[in-house]
């Protein structure tokens, strides 16, 4: 490998291969099951798509929908004992599910890498950052100590760590949120990969510095033309950072749009519900926020019908009896899987019966002073009247 | 004779006490019939006779040519470490193995069970035997350069007058002075009429230490365990518990001897252990009286082996006799202890019948051996009940008593077996009282005792004994002495005054005989066995085997200590 | 405010399965550790009942072959049980060897020891005697080092100092030299009447020896837990500390306590029989399975392999179920072995 | 700084406690003076003799007169000699440190090498047939004690091969490397045994639980072998309790393996202490104690010190504070 171009800040290998043509990664029909003493919990179930150079793509979902599983399966991450995976994924027109872990090696860091949610737990607390972006620079570019050092260097210049000579030889431990988390950016695009999945990359973050680090991964973006899958529960941070968007609910794709159509014209009740969750920031706090009622489907014995029917509130007989197939709606590259989608007759009638409900609970809700609710780690409502 | 007082069989790790009280020299006369250098194969000891053992790969004595140098390395059974200076010494067995190298002794005995003389040139006595004229022999220097000479007899004997187990053996004594004409002459006045007095310095009493060394080491106490002395090995390291090493003295008086460059003796209390050090390679000779490793060395034909017997110790139960308020007062008791026991099957069961049964003090050997003492050999538990249910009849309340053992495991085996007899007999409690090693030999000596393994009384005559049973030893408890069980017998103390003026064999053979009947008769012991002691020894290591003496006599074996072998003409292949 | 708790309000329980969470054991794996579980607990049972039992043991003496009083005496052998006993779990009895020591099946189940006693039935005896030494140190260790380490984790401050130097002044002593030290303490060498060694100083010796460690674990894990929301919780709800501690903390710490317990047991058993080697054990003949290997050692190679094996294969596996056990439940509870 | 001076008083604080502990007790064992004056005299002292001793050993005085006496001569390095052996106290341990020292480092060594990679391999292969066998030994060398294990090891590499030395003989490690290494092959063998046990069990445990961290998939979604995963990101993280638990170890090695040294028959810390105890030598235990007291501190503090080098958090607390 010593021969490839060194990419950091450079020109990608992404650029270079750009000319072979085809999408950059190809998913058909990819299956992820786990055995577990319960039984079978069906993570990934039967998801296909594609995605082009250069592109972004926000994968959606709730917790527990699969979102992360199926980024990893793609990857090739998740261990081997008690997983069934099947399907096919092509990354550069080349088959990787059953490549051999010596390949699959080569490839994770060097042409994928993963930024991972919780930047605190997923650097190594006892490893210099610079020693921990150089590893694989030396694993995969063969660097020499001293060339993956500067290099290592010119990469958290590039993720625009503030006295980036300091961090070389700081622990995690020693930085902040946000720094940790430029690190964990600097040290996934060390190699310049093809693909960048970014797996709920700003959930541990402070909002102030959320924004911050997805500019930076869609600069970095832009910058080495690498595509980067962005896997989120919060629609509001793929909305500006990604060209096309693939929700997920209990282990299914249910339903894929470019960016600007999806949110103009969502067809699912699910993907409405998962925007109305989304808290925004001229809210008064306190504001009580739109939740899904109900759980995430039990991926053991998922509901018959549509998987969604037992918490939807536009769920019809039909719904909780045959599931519904991907369906390609007005745009062509839209497709959703859904018996009544938003803005089908059935739907406007029951949203306008919903909504009314909706004024009187709402009026009150508002009417006596409710107690201050301060939500801690656990989520415990603690009240002084408690 | 010597007497080494070891607790009873094999003790593997006893030692390092016992050695206490050890060490008297004795003497006596009378030489026993059987020589030492019977090489008739005897099997299992138990043969009659006590000829001195055989060697399973016999060594051939005589026919091939020493070769000196080389290096041997001893397995002992103990570290009977101590100060090395002659007078204050508590020497067990495994101590007079390594110091009799070092020191030599003034007399030593043949192989007939006389005295001869050996570092001394000559003993003389005067007519009444009350006084002794020694002469030392002349042209010997001591590993430090010292001249050895009539005063360093002079100067060893006063020290060993004063010292606590010598003193006792030479209480007799009343003056050793230099003869003002003869520098090599010390003159030893005694009390009375002492025969045997040249037996005793052929043991620790006859030791001979350089005077310079013992001056120098008086005021510095580092030196005391520095031995410096005449013998054919010179000191080199001593390190507890680990080793004691010592070089050729090349100078020795008594040439060629010795042959080998240099030995090392290593303390390895554990019997079983030694033997696999043996088979390991990492000793090349041992001994060992534990029958376990005698009846696995019997099969091995790899290594040597020779089974000492001769003049060999008893294996005994000690019994506090005196003691206010014990029930061993009372000889019906004693005696019921006894009928209780069946030593044979203790042979069978933890010595694996490598011993004879014992009737009583004296091995077959010695002056004094019957075999039939009147002590009850065989076991008859109904006997024995009947003599408890006697004495309980007129000492009503509960009838305790107390045996003590150390930790050693055969002894354990022993005294387990001997709880349940006298539980059996009528006893209402039989509680076994473990010892620590170091504390054993003290606890006998103070007389903290109720019953006691024990082994001693090997030797050549029965003046050896005196300390062991005359009266002037039963001293109350919490006192020490070495008449352990406090044996205050007035017809044993007329005995053993008379035998120590005699001059008669065949009277002191009877008072020998007399005294073994008395204890039979007593029970003032549960009598054991007789110990077997083996030296095993790699093929390649020649010997050891008796040598001449100056005057012409053949030494009693290992000096005629149980248990010892010198080294001076062990030699071995290169 | 981050906003991961916001969308899953009402689902507190189903959290994103990390990677690493994710279910890894292999159902068939599982089933052969309950196995291994099952017949370690089934030989503690059998230890346990056969130890309480060890004096109704049903024996029928020997057909004597060799010398009488062997039989007699080996009837009367175990002080522990006086009665007109013993033996033979014998399949038959040989009449050709001596009785001492006598072969597994021709006298008894694991034959006979150089005294003529059923093996059996000692290392039963034994058995009751080695639990019941390790089995009360360690819960008298255990009460004493749950409550100093309860106080010195809870409290912390001069109480917390104090306990930890007292911790370091134990473990500083080596532990088998700190029992054999306190062991000789209680012994009485020089005494006319017969001197007793009964099972306290030993017991006493390695309560001694369990404590540091215990206490260690106890802080440590009180420390955790002390600044726990429930602790918190109920500390601001005005609970006393007694209540605190032994309601809210104790229980949490119980399971980690009872996986190590176990462990410590079976090195507490381990030590006695260290012990029982130097010669440092129970008053003869009181047997204990350490007392009885090293009785047995001298035969070992003459033949008689069974007075040292049979003991030492008994303890053997009762120390490998303790050990399996306590590894059982330190997984059930998910426990990690740290006595940081 | 601060944080070395309060180890530093803790560490004396412990040794006086210690020895000061071991004084009163000895004083109290029973039977002592007694045997003492009949291990320094010999038996048949007169009473004036065995005043003297008494005098000269202080035992006349008080408890802490007694102690005070001591600590002088512990601290002058002037500590007489053995009572019965005249032996210098000092020499002696002189040569029972090195043994001890010895036979700690290297059972130590042995079963850290052992038990660092079967851990990883058997962490990393959780409920492999590996794993289970792995695990299965460890249960079986738990529950294994050395008294059983030392005359099986001779049996079969002194007796039946003549590989090693029976009893061991010790040789300076710089004097003849070889013969050094045959004494304390089996001792050490024996001694790690159970030890190596203790630390896979606990290694095993903790990289089972480093394994399940982000960090760790972070290193594999790098691409990092898995031998780099196992050695350079798992291990380390892993090794708290590890250390902890050989920590703990080093004071039971420094004078608890007496059985081993016995049956080996090595002069180390542990027999020679203990024999002082059977044989009445108050001094050498007195100062056997201290010794080791004070080498098991000594290491602990190094131990300390590595825990920084595990978890530079605890070097970053330790610097502040």
């Amino acid at each position: 490998m010593t021969g490839r171009p060194l990419l950091a800040g450079g020109p990608t290998q992404a650029a270079t291969r750009q000319l072979d043509g085809g999408p950059l990664l190809e998913v058909t029909d990819l299956v992820t099951h786990f055995r577990t003493p319960r039984g079978l919990v069906r993570s990934v179930d039967g998801v296909s798509f594609t995605l082009d150079r250069g592109k972004a793509l926000g994968i959606v979902g709730e917790s527990g929908s699969g979102k992360t599983v199926l980024s990893r399966s793609i990857m090739g991450l998740l261990p081997k004992l008690n997983t069934e995976r099947s399907g096919s994924v092509l990354f550069e027109g080349r088959e990787i599910v059953d490549l051999p872990l010596k390949e699959r090696r080569r490839i994770w860091g060097a042409e994928m890498s993963m930024i991972f949610q919780d930047p605190m737990t997923s650097l190594n607390p006892v490893m210099r950052i610079g020693k921990q972006i150089g590893e694989s620079l030396r694993l995969h570019l063969g660097l020499s100590r001293r060339a993956a050092r500067e290099t290592a260097l010119r990469l958290l210049q590039d993720v625009r760590i503030p006295e980036p000579h300091k961090r070389l030889d700081q622990y995690a431990f020693e930085l902040s949120g946000g720094m940790r988390q430029r690190v964990m950016i600097a040290l996934a695009m060390a190699c310049g990969p093809t693909l960048l999945f970014a797996d709920e990359p700003t959930t541990a973050l402070d909002v102030t510095v959320q924004a911050q680090i997805l500019e930076l991964i869609g600069l970095q973006r832009t910058e080495r033309n690498m595509s980067v899958i962005l896997v989120t529960h919060d629609l509001g941070v793929v909305a500006g950072h990604t060209d096309e968007i693939m929700v997920m609910y209990a282990g299914r794709l249910v339903e894929k749009a470019p960016t600007k159509v999806l949110f103009a014209n969502m067809k699912m009740p699910y993907t409405e519900a998962l925007l109305h969750s989304i808290p925004k920031i001229d809210d008064p706090s306190h504001t009580r926020l739109n939740v899904i009622p109900g759980r995430p489907p039990d991926l053991v014995n998922p509901p018959a019908g549509c998987s969604f029917s037992p918490r939807c509130s536009f769920a019809q007989d039909r719904c909780r009896q045959e599931a519904p197939p991907l369906i390609t709606a007005e745009h062509p590259e839209h497709v959703y899987a859904c018996w009544y989608p938003v803005g089908s007759p059935h739907h406007r009638a029951r949203s306008a019966e919903l909504a009314a409900a909706a004024e009187g609970l709402v009026a009150r809700w508002r009417e006596p002073a409710r107690p201050t609710c301060a939500p801690t780690a656990t989520r415990f409502c603690v009240s002084k009247t408690w | 004779m010597k007497q080494s007082t070891r607790p009873s069989r094999r003790p593997a790790r006893i030692l390092a006490a016992l050695a206490i009280s050890v060490g008297l020299a004795a003497a006596a006369c009378g030489g026993d019939e059987e020589g030492t250098k019977d090489t008739t194969e005897t099997t299992p000891a138990t043969t009659d006779g006590g000829g001195s053992g055989t060697t399973a790969a016999p060594t051939t004595v005589a026919e091939v040519e020493p070769v000196p140098g080389g290096k041997v390395v001893f397995g002992v059974e103990a570290d009977t470490s101590s100060p090395w200076r002659p007078a204050e010494m508590l020497c067990a067995i495994s101590c007079q193995q390594v110091i009799r190298n070092i020191y030599d002794t003034l007399t030593m005995p043949t192989s007939e069970g006389n005295w001869a003389p050996y570092l001394a040139e000559s003993l003389v006595p005067n007519d009444d035997y009350t006084e002794w004229r020694i002469t030392a022999r002349s042209g010997v220097k001591f590993h430090d350069g010292t001249d050895f000479d009539g005063a360093a007899i002079v100067e060893n004997l006063n020290r060993a007058k004063r010292g606590t187990v010598t003193g006792a053996v030479l209480a007799a004594v009343d003056s050793v002075e230099l003869d003002p004409a003869d520098p090599m002459v010390a003159v030893v006045k005694v009390a009375a009429p002492w025969v045997a007095f040249p037996y005793h310095l052929s043991g620790q009493s006859g030791f001979i230490a350089s005077p310079t060394w013992l001056l120098a080491s008086d005021d510095d106490e580092t030196l005391r365990s520095k031995p410096v002395g005449t013998g054919p090995f010179v000191y080199d390291d001593y390190r507890v518990n680990e080793v004691f090493s010592m070089k050729r003295n090349p100078d020795y008086w008594n040439q060629p001897y010795p042959y080998l460059d240099s030995v090392e003796f290593r303390p390895i209390p554990d019997a079983l252990s030694r033997r696999d050090a043996l088979l390991s390679g990492t000793v090349d000779m041992l001994h060992s009286a534990n029958g376990q490793t005698i009846f696995s060395a019997r099969e091995d034909t790899d290594h040597n082996l020779l089974e000492l017997t001769a003049y060999g110790e008893t294996g005994y139960t000690l019994l506090h006799v005196t003691q206010e308020g014990s029930p061993l007062t009372d000889q019906r008791v004693r005696c019921a202890l006894a009928y209780a026991s069946d030593e044979g099957l203790l042979i069978e069961a933890v010595g694996m019948g490598m011993q004879q049964e014992a009737s009583g003090p004296f091995s077959p050997s010695q002056v004094g051996y019957l075999e039939e003492t009147g002590y009850p050999m065989d076991q008859d538990m109904a006997e024995a009940q009947r003599l408890i249910a006697e004495y309980k009849a007129e000492n009503p309340g509960t009838l305790k008593i107390s045996l003590a053992t150390t930790q050693d495991q055969t002894n354990a085996v022993t005294a387990q077996q001997q709880q349940q007899w006298w539980l059996e007999a009528g006893f209402d409690e039989v509680t076994i009282d473990q010892i620590d090693q170091a504390a054993y030999i003290a606890t006998a000596a103070f007389g903290n005792f109720q019953v006691f393994q024990w082994r001693n009384h090997g030797g050549f005559d029965l003046d050896e004994q005196y300390r062991w049973w005359h009266s002037s030893g039963a001293k109350p408890v919490g006192q020490l002495t070495l008449n352990f069980g406090r044996i205050d017998d007035a017809e044993l103390d007329a005995l053993l005054d008379e035998n120590r003026a005699s001059t008669d064999p065949v009277r002191k053979k009877e008072i020998a005989e007399e005294v073994n009947r008395l204890f039979g008769e007593q029970c003032y012991n549960l009598w054991g066995n007789y110990t077997v002691w083996a030296i095993m020894s790699d093929p390649d290591v020649h010997g050891p085997v008796p040598f001449e003496l100056p005057d012409g006599d053949e030494v009693a074996f290992g000096a005629g200590f149980h248990g010892n072998v010198y080294m001076m003409n062990v030699w071995v292949d290169q | 405010m981050s906003s991961t708790d916001v969308p899953v309000i009402d689902d507190p329980d189903a959290p994103e399965v990390p990677l690493a969470a994710l279910p890894t054991k292999k159902v068939k794996v599982r089933r052969r550790g309950r196995v291994a579980k099952w017949l370690a607990i089934a030989w503690l049972v059998f230890m346990t009942v056969s130890a309480i039992g060890a004096n109704s043991l049903p024996y029928i003496p020997h057909e004597c072959s060799g010398s009488t009083s062997t039989c007699s005496t080996a009837i009367k052998g175990d002080i522990l049980t006086k009665r007109e006993l013993p033996p033979s779990w014998a399949f038959w009895v040989d009449p050709v060897n001596p009785v001492l020591p006598g072969k597994p099946t021709h006298h008894g189940l694991m034959g006979t020891d150089s005294n003529g006693r059923d093996i059996f039935a000692r290392a039963m005896l034994g058995a009751r005697n080695s639990l019941i030494i390790a089995g009360l140190a360690i819960t008298i260790g255990l009460a004493f080092g749950t409550l100093l380490g309860m106080v010195a984790g809870y409290f912390r401050g001069w109480a917390d100092t104090v306990i930890e130097n007292l911790t370091n002044v134990m473990l500083a002593f080596p532990p088998l030299l700190l029992t054999i030290f306190v062991v000789t303490f209680f012994n009485k060498p020089d005494t006319a009447e017969a001197a007793q060694r009964p099972l306290w100083p030993i017991i006493l010796a390695l309560v001694v020896l369990s404590i540091p460690p215990l206490t260690r674990l106890v802080r440590a894990n009180t420390i955790a837990y002390a600044q726990r929301d429930f602790v918190t919780a109920a500390r601001s709800l005005g609970a006393k500390r007694g209540r605190i501690l032994f309601r809210e903390i104790l229980p949490n710490i119980v399971p980690t306590l009872v996986s190590f317990a176990l462990t410590g047991m079976a090195l507490l058993i381990i030590a006695e029989g260290g012990l029982a080697f130097l010669g440092q054990s129970v008053e003869l003949p009181i047997p204990t399975w350490g007392k009885m290997i090293a009785e047995g050692k001298e035969k070992l190679r003459a033949g008689a392999w069974w007075i040292s094996l049979m003991p030492a294969a008994t303890m053997f596996l009762t120390l490998l179920s303790i050990n399996m056990l306590g590894d059982v439940l330190s997984q059930r509870f998910n426990t990690r072995e740290a006595i940081a | 700084m601060r944080y070395l001076l309060r180890r530093l008083a803790q560490t004396i604080f412990v040794v006086v406690v210690v020895t000061f502990l071991t004084s009163v007790a000895l004083r109290f064992i029973p039977g002592g003076n007694e045997v003492i004056i009949a291990l320094k005299t010999g038996p048949g002292a007169n009473p004036e003799q065995a005043e003297a001793v008494i005098h000269e050993l202080g035992l006349d005085r008080s408890v802490i007169a007694q102690y005070v006496m001591w600590v002088g001569d512990f601290v002058s390095g002037d500590w007489g000699q053995t009572f019965q052996t005249n032996q210098s106290i000092a020499t002696e341990f002189k040569r029972a440190l090195p043994v001890s020292a010895y036979l700690m480092v290297y059972s130590q060594v042995i079963a850290l090498v052992l038990a660092v990679p079967v851990a990883l391999l058997s962490a990393y292969r959780q409920n492999s047939r590996f794993d289970r066998l792995a695990s299965t030994a460890t249960f079986g060398m738990l529950s294994l004690p050395n008294f059983i294990v030392a005359p099986i090891l001779v049996l079969l590499f002194s007796v039946q091969r003549h590989w090693f030395p029976f009893p061991s003989i010790y040789h300076g490690l710089w004097d003849s490397p070889l013969d050094h290494i045959k004494a304390f092959a089996l001792p050490s063998i024996t001694i790690a045994i159970p030890l190596y046990a203790g630390y896979m069990r606990v290694l095993r445990a903790d990289v089972i639980g480093t394994l399940q961290s982000d960090f760790i998939t972070t290193a594999r979604a790098k691409g990092v072998s898995t031998g780099a995963l196992l050695l350079k990101h798992a291990l380390r993280p892993s090794l708290f309790s590890l250390v902890t638990s050989a920590a703990v170890q080093i004071g039971a090695l420094m004078g608890g393996v007496v059985i081993v040294e016995s049956y080996f028959s090595m002069n180390g810390m542990g027999r020679v202490t203990v024999e002082g105890i059977f044989k009445k030598e108050y001094t050498t235990v007195q100062y056997g104690v201290a010794l080791i007291a004070l080498v098991y501190l000594a290491v602990n503090l190094l131990v300390d010190l590595t825990y920084a080098w595990i978890d530079p958090r605890v070097r970053r607390a330790r610097a502040m504070g």
